[in-house]
């Protein structure tokens, strides 16, 4: 049911397999369902009441009231889902990334602007642990 | 008979489509990027192909948690831009081909492809962000388009290998259809990039410009590059490059590069960018 | 690590189901149908399986034609009895087992099936009237389900060969699953009918034989039978009997007929039914 | 998009294929509503008007207002879906196999109660044609 381990040396990356999926299907199927404007505006009016909706654990709820985009990916959201609440709230996909990374938006856009996040120390978890 | 005349590759990025959309294309930073599309846009306009199969993935648009299919064929007779949450891109209903798209369903499925088939689906930024760079922004596509959404964003996808070999299934189906279609073949998603957590922005222009390489000269290696591979080393979202192979399975196996673009960056994202032609066109 | 210690195939008239629910399994028509089940039930009560991997097919129910998947395996943790138009079976909500059916789904789309993953999902009469029939009217059904649908409905089905290698598949996932668990699979579908137009209640018992006979002793024969040959000879609906290869590729090459049933009619159709043991169970 | 030729040959036999399936989707998902308890409702009330939610030929419409089980198919009607309309017809699938064969229900009835109809003679369209 999951995915083989080699995936997880790999640093700063959580791979969707059908355990993250299991864990995360309300919050993700929660996220799905503001591709609807009706159901944008009634999460926006009361987030804690639509939520209600999803039966979810309490802290999926509060890492979406939260915004805690990290957070959300831990407890099974995957990021395609996620990214439909960041459209919810007029972010964009390179701000939430930003976010998720910790640094700051004038710094992850300026990385990418000289060519983005190198591969070379970004490999292996070990590469993370030696930094 | 129809018959597939070119591959083409093209990155799918939201940030793409939203640069056309809200008149940002001619800024600094989009324009190097659009740039790059016009002698695509110039290639296509020329060749008037019918036909697109345009395989991507959907993002979690049509397709919920609900049910998750390996490969999907569109058959229906349209596709409507689907809402991912800041309303529907402002571009055309996509016109399908459902005789076509029938026939490929049915030929692949009796190759033993296990295709799941779809009568009704909202098409999401892959479908459209490619459409919009190869053919700018007019009142209606110039041709049909049959989509083929592959699954990426659910472990496990299907292998490079499977993807591959659906490429020359489809191939197959085409030339025994009987009309005289000019048909051409999208491979969308990737290059290299990373959406999520804190790796977010990865970007490998070695890996990217050998996988371009090796797509033109040797697919049956890339064919053989397992799922951690494309993740460790393009970053997570850049495993959407196994879907590109289903366009490379479905050209000859010598083929000519016509035009390659490269650059960095499309908001978090790589864009790569490739057309093939087979090499006799018309001598199939 | 779990094993496949059997093999069940068994049609799935629904009204069969409809004679059960209704209190008619008693009524001269009825009667010899049912006690044909009688050593079945007392079997798998005896052996008690953890799981059940149910294959069927949907009619129409779960699936609509807006998304025909070929194979669909259902991780849910349960399916609720669908209402087919006449209110839903009262029989017990099925369990699922969704660490066993993700395994599987990771294990043959790795192994290049091109599976659809369902996590939401009506399960009809193909899946309930097997229940029926071999664990009669309990509260709660006894072992965990896994449903597996094969789109029978809409041409093309699979072929019986990717079928039989389906099932080859699946044992191989069974078996590299690290809990210990008592694994039993059923085909369903079949045997001889048609249920259509002027040709409606077909019946032919020497294919019907032959093909059971077949089943036990020479599969591969079976899965190179063409479409064409299971509609001419056993009826429209009789390629749902494609099905049962999925069963028989999960089992042992060579396997032990414990139990054979066959009786004409129920309704329009004939009902089959066999029991195959794998030769050496435990022994794997 | 269609099936192989050899198919054509089978007598009193429509095979769903693409064609089948592409001119009967919307018949096929009137019948599929059905499902619904209140569907079937509304349906009952009044069927011409609930035929209006689905865009199908007036010929298809026409078909299902009679209950012309062949003629449902002979217009892209799949038989599982169709006996979603017959199951809230309160019929059985014998009772409109009956009906699709043109026999009476005693008569379809026993001829199931002794084998159901024999292969024999029903193999080929060439041999309805010599009988
Ligand atoms: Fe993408
Ligand atoms: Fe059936």
């Amino acid at each position: 049911m999951s995915k083989p381990s080699e995936f997880d040396d790999i640093p700063g990356t959580l791979v969707f397999d059908g355990e993250r999926s299991r864990q995360g299907y309300h919050l993700n199927m929660f996220c799905m369902s503001l591709m609807k404007p009706e159901n944008r505006e009634a999460f926006r009016a009361d987030g804690r009441a639509y939520l209600v909706r999803f039966p979810m654990t309490p802290e999926q709820a509060q890492s979406i009231l939260d915004r805690d985009w990290n957070r959300m990916l831990e407890l099974g959201g995957n990021i395609y889902y996620t990214a439909k609440l960041a459209a919810c709230d007029g972010l964009s996909f390179q701000q939430i990334a930003a976010l998720m990374t910790g640094m700051t938006q004038a710094g992850y856009a300026e990385m990418m602007l000289h060519g983005g996040r190198p591969i070379e120390g970004n490999r292996s978890k070990s590469e993370w642990d030696r930094g | 008979m129809a018959e597939i005349l070119a591959g083409v590759v093209c990155s799918h990025v939201p940030a793409i489509g939203a640069a056309l959309d809200n008149g940002k294309a001619g800024e600094p930073y989009w324009r190097p990027l659009f740039r790059g599309f016009e002698p695509s846009k110039a290639w296509i306009a020329q060749l008037k192909p019918d036909v697109v199969i345009l395989v991507y993935n959907d993002h979690g648009s049509a397709f919920s948690l609900e049910m998750i299919p390996t490969f999907a064929l569109g058959c229906a007779a349209e596709f409507a831009p689907a809402d991912e949450g800041w309303g529907a891109r402002p571009v055309p209903v996509v016109e399908g081909h459902p005789e076509l798209a029938w026939h490929i369903a049915q030929s692949v499925i009796l190759d033993e492809f296990d295709l799941t088939i779809v009568n009704k689906m909202d098409v999401d930024h892959g479908l459209t962000v490619p459409l919009s760079l190869m053919f700018g922004q007019p009142a209606q596509w110039p041709c049909r388009v049959i989509p083929l959404a592959v699954n990426v964003v659910q472990y496990p996808p299907p292998t490079g290998n499977r993807c591959y070999n659906l490429g020359k299934a489809i191939r197959k189906a085409v030339e025994s259809f009987d009309q005289p279609l000019r048909v051409v073949i999208f491979g969308t998603g990737g290059m290299s990039h990373q959406l999520q957590g804190p790796r977010a922005g990865l970007i490998n222009p070695e890996f990217d410009k050998r996988f371009l390489d090796r797509l033109v000269a040797d697919p049956q290696a890339l064919a053989r590059i397992p799922h951690v591979e494309y993740v460790r080393e393009a970053g997570s979202e850049g495993i959407e490059m196994v879907m590109w192979l289903i366009m490379r399975g479905a050209l000859d196996d010598t083929v000519k590069e016509v035009y390659r673009f490269y650059h960095v960056p499309a908001s978090n994202t790589a864009v790569g960018h490739m057309i093939l032609e087979n090499v006799a066109p018309g001598a199939a």
